[in-house]
């Protein structure tokens, strides 16, 4: 784990990169990140995140300004930008159930394939997969998403980059932590090593490559 | 009393104790103000807690604490949170004992559109498809009709949530179910006829010799 | 969930149930659940647990009164009972993978069919087995696997049976508290709700059907 | 120095700070005596653990708190715990930047025996599969030769580990890699000839025009 500010965080990023971004409707998201994101005008963007937020918060930042030109997600309906640029064909968007989402990020931090997930098996989700028959129960296979970058935010990271996260903020947060090339963290506490017991460490300090220093 | 309020105080009554329950946004919501008294219901929120509790006093949210839709909420004690990946394992392995949705169409043999109106509102699945495909029981709370048409259809033409069929619609008019499979009247609307639900309900129903009124 | 003696709990049990066992080696297993199944006789298992522990310790009880019929773990390298009764072709034991052994079990828990993992690819685990060729690289189908009863071990529960486990005796307890019908657990430490904060909990309350009463 | 010594210190010299290690058990486990100076490593127990470290003092031992055979170990600052399922997506995910196992057979194209003699040796695979197929770098430390028979074959009769080739092998008389997917001799045991590895050697080695001896 390395200590980076903000602004050397963003600036690994490239134009055009994958992103996985952490957070549920802007909770847990590293909004700090996205400021930089948004002031590094970050173009080009692979979104992979849960939802849009809504306009001018978490990663609805970043369709404000147009810089996302893929998106992964689960639901946009609270972000009017995200749906008119998604209907006005200027961003494609794949819309995915959530627990789907969610499975393939773990399966690509895990080293797996993918998964068989029941959800989806006949509707509009079948689109274009192998369905496969097991016991009498169909399901689909669904496969691992991986980014270039993952985006976090934790609670508390110890100075060696352990991290726990607080209530509803950690949602994908671990899962997304595990499932890109580099992974750059931020978190509302610095603390000292051994602040965080080992039984509460949720993510170990050796996935995160970056934590972001505060101010 | 109200539509919304007569369809969330009907819908509680299905709760038992140690249930598990996932209240999907609008009236599902509502479903948690009317918990029978002495009921021990855990609800989860998707976004990663068991134990939600109501809206919290003024100054007492926190930030990160919020429902699905991302308002504040207050955790009950003895309250869990955890990680999307466990969230949807709970709703998907079965663990989740009722989720409460809202609909768009219900048709005859129990099947849900509630995420898609093609080419008008593609806000995306969320978590609906999960729950309505892992949820033990799953629970319809919807209006019966919108703008004078029927929302319980003979065969649903808005895209499918899941291939499972529901268990159980409950609307202002009416508690429908699926014994063996087909669309069967079991309550009406405190007031209201049979032939007054079926006036207005394009699917075919069953219906048996006796159709009690819903008790409130 | 229901508090019970260990007594009721495995009088639950009928002979010829599977049952998985929580713990490594003997580590993070339910001793009080085990010593009762040698007392009450139980017999014809279907044991679905890591390893066979050694004679006289954890899991390793059930093979010294040849209580277990068939077995599938990752290794019983370190019980000869085991070994013996595998050889005298005595009982039948499906050795797999560790990873693919916990991945199997958390698909049965998580509403998976399975997953498809690159372990085992090449090796005689293939076995049998559909292969999957995505991306230029090949994977296994591995199926949900998924057991009568769990007996779950956790350092802390609290009254309404949210668990949370202590140091390298967490292991498989959580993922087979998810995956049976029936799920019964003992704890070191039984306490009031609010004991375990909210973001420690592991094993969620409602997840518990039984817990087993401190004496 | 004692074979397993050496194997153990040449291994500790593949380290880098900031590595995740998961170590084997036998002479793998050594490696961790032998970190050098400064270096800060992480070792992972499979069973749980990332931090840990030496044998417990005299009753400081926790019986919740052991290595993947089940033998006391102690944690050190700054350790994290986890589940098996996290424990293993660290392993076959590509976390674990290098696992030291040891081995019965390794052949010239890099294959891995080393969990199964058909007919005698029956224990199960346990993490072994999925370290050799998952981890960044896989190294086998283990002796050249057994009662006199090579343990580096042209082809394993054993049955695989996993497809994936090893990085590096680790013997008490020789460092051999796979550049190309080519078995090929990188260094000797301090005194030893390659010549003299070459006689106790069944595969076929590459020598490059020069063959450094161990710096140890």
């Amino acid at each position: 784990m390395k200590p980076v500010s903000a602004e050397e965080a963003i600036a690994m990023i490239p134009n055009g990169a994958s992103i996985m971004v952490g957070g549920f409707m802007g909770v847990g998201t590293p909004d700090r990140l996205l400021d930089e994101l948004v002031r590094q005008k970050k173009s080009g963007l692979f979104l992979i995140s849960n939802d849009a937020a809504v306009p001018g918060k978490g990663v609805g930042k970043l369709f404000d300004g147009g810089q996302v030109t893929n998106m992964i997600g689960t639901h946009i309906g609270l972000n009017p930008k995200a749906q008119q640029q998604m209907l006005g064909k200027q961003i494609t968007v794949d819309l995915i159930p959530q627990g789907t989402f969610v499975e393939r990020i773990r399966a690509g931090g895990c080293g797996l394939g993918g998964v068989l997930t029941p959800t989806g098996v006949g509707t509009l989700v079948e689109g274009g997969k192998q369905k496969i028959d097991m016991n009498g129960k169909s399901y689909l296979i669904e496969t691992a998403l991986r980014a270039d970058f993952a985006l976090v935010h934790a609670f508390l990271a110890d100075y060696i980059g352990n991290l726990a996260y607080a209530l509803t903020a950690r949602n994908f947060n671990p899962v997304m932590a595990m499932a890109a090339d580099t992974v750059i963290v931020t978190a509302e506490n610095i603390v000292p090593v051994g602040v965080i017991a080992p039984d509460h460490v949720v993510t170990p300090g050796p996935l995160v490559d970056y934590l972001v220093a505060n101010g | 009393m109200d539509a919304q309020t007569l369809i969330a105080r009907r819908v509680a009554q299905e709760l038992r104790s140690g249930n598990l329950v996932n209240l999907g946004i609008g009236i599902p919501t509502l479903v948690a103000n009317y918990v029978p008294q002495g009921l021990a219901v855990f609800f989860q929120s998707e976004n990663g807690l068991i134990g939600t509790g109501p809206i919290p006093e003024q100054g007492m949210a926190h930030p990160l604490l919020t429902d699905a839709g991302g308002r504040p909420i207050s955790a009950l004690p003895g309250a869990a949170t955890f990680d999307s990946a466990m969230s949807f394992g709970l709703i998907r392995g079965g663990h989740v004992d009722i989720t409460v949705l809202g609909g768009l169409q219900v048709d005859a043999g129990g099947h849900l559109a509630n995420w898609m109106i093609p080419g008008k509102m593609v806000p995306g699945m969320g978590g609906a498809m999960d729950l309505v495909t892992g949820a033990k029981r799953v629970i319809v709370a919807m209006q019966h009709a919108a703008k004078g048409k029927s929302k319980i259809v003979a065969e649903c033409n808005l895209p499918l949530t899941s291939a499972r069929p529901v268990d159980l619609v409950v609307t202002d008019m009416a508690v429908i179910a699926f014994p063996g499979g087909k669309a069967t009247l079991m309550e009406t609307a405190p007031g209201l006829k049979v032939a007054e639900v079926l006036a207005v309900t394009e699917a075919e129903l069953a219906i048996p010799d006796k159709v009690p009124e819903m008790k409130l």
